[in-house]
């Protein structure tokens, strides 16, 4: 089962779960993108290129249910202004047993990371700028290659 | 050919417009190319692209290279890296 | 922040992450094992050793927060009688970046897997069995040392 | 010197308690030692302890392996390889 959503709506982590842990399988890894408390930022905007985005999502999920047997693979990414403490992205990957579950799930945020049409905006006071992208991000990415 | 082009996060804002469409001549054979054509059109054009090494594309919703040839493409999207997640 | 737990009552996955969240950091990795609904089990039932239990999840968790900057490290592990789909261990490795957060939820689930005193019993039908350890977990956990 | 003894799981269910306490005498130095002298004190207990590479220890709350001396443990758990998780 592959899930994808792009929502403006916040991210509930317990509907999250329940889609993840319906496959009946034992093992659920997943990871939450939070926008951090912790370093100054009132508003973070992410843009996306719609119809490109969910494209490359489906693209990221397909390709961890190619390389692991998964009974579920989930991303769910949101668009629009959020706040400090609020969730930007969830993945989660389900098998029967942890080792792919983990290992899918480090590769469902690696790939997101570089291959999906988002762009975040801080604002921080009154100023404004587009968050550079990180060279680890590739590094990251690569190393399932 | 016509070609919808759109632009994303800073790129979009230097040009001031998130999508335009656009009938480059034959000359413009690549991605790349068509950048540096675009980029003689307007000041804000030139603006937005003046650093290549920071422009992604995708051609119909694919990422591709900037040399790749755009072909019969319909909708180019130019953009900075991603920064998503 | 550690946050150690072993109960008897089901655990909730929006509490947990909710204190997982509290950190203020920016992302969360988690994992949760579910008693397997595909495979004929009706029962399974978490024996423990109460006390030497939670010791040893305390120095799961501190191993993880000694090798990871993590603002919160969390075990939460059931035990008695359990149903399919009910889940039986939830960690959770909070941290700034994915790369912490994702290497030491791996951490935490691995090393509780051969280091905390617990034993599975298995009811299938009218028949009842000890699950037996797998070698597996062993290489699992080696991997951190 | 007394010793509490505590089982879990399967050896728990073969010796039949989960807890008692021992008076082994001083020739017993290891937790080895000590699974050798309680096997020749009951059936059930020989039957809990047939298969040495099936017993895991901890002495007062500690994982050891089974050559470690027992010096002045209160509390010595005998169990199977752990599952949990």
């Amino acid at each position: 089962m592959i899930h994808i959503s792009v929502q403006q709506s916040a991210i509930d982590i317990a509907t999250e779960m329940a889609r993840a842990e319906a496959a009946g399988a034992g093992a659920v890894a997943t990871f939450t993108g939070l926008v951090r408390a912790d370093d100054g930022v009132g508003t973070l905007e992410l843009e996306h290129y719609p119809g490109a985005t969910e494209a490359a999502l489906l693209k990221v999920a397909e390709g961890a249910v190619a390389r692991w047997t998964l009974s579920a693979a989930i991303i769910v990414h949101r668009v629009g202004p959020m706040h400090p403490g609020e969730r930007i992205v969830f993945v989660a990957a389900t098998a029967a047993h942890r080792g792919a579950a983990l290992e899918a799930c480090a590769y469902l945020i690696d790939r997101l990371k570089t291959d999906a049409p988002f762009w975040k905006r801080e604002t921080r006071g009154d100023a404004s700028s587009w968050v550079e992208a990180r060279d680890n991000d590739h590094a990251a990415a690569a190393r399932w290659e | 050919m016509t070609i919808r082009m759109v632009y994303f996060a800073w790129v979009r804002e230097r040009i001031g417009t998130g999508e335009e469409t656009i009938d480059p001549p034959a000359s413009v054979v690549t991605v790349a190319d068509l950048i540096d054509w675009l980029a003689k059109t307007s000041a804000p054009h030139a603006e937005a692209f003046e650093n290549r090494a920071r422009l992604r594309a995708a051609i119909d919703q694919d990422f591709v290279a900037l040399d790749t040839p755009i072909g019969a493409a319909q909708e180019i999207a130019i953009f900075p890296p991603v920064t998503g997640g």
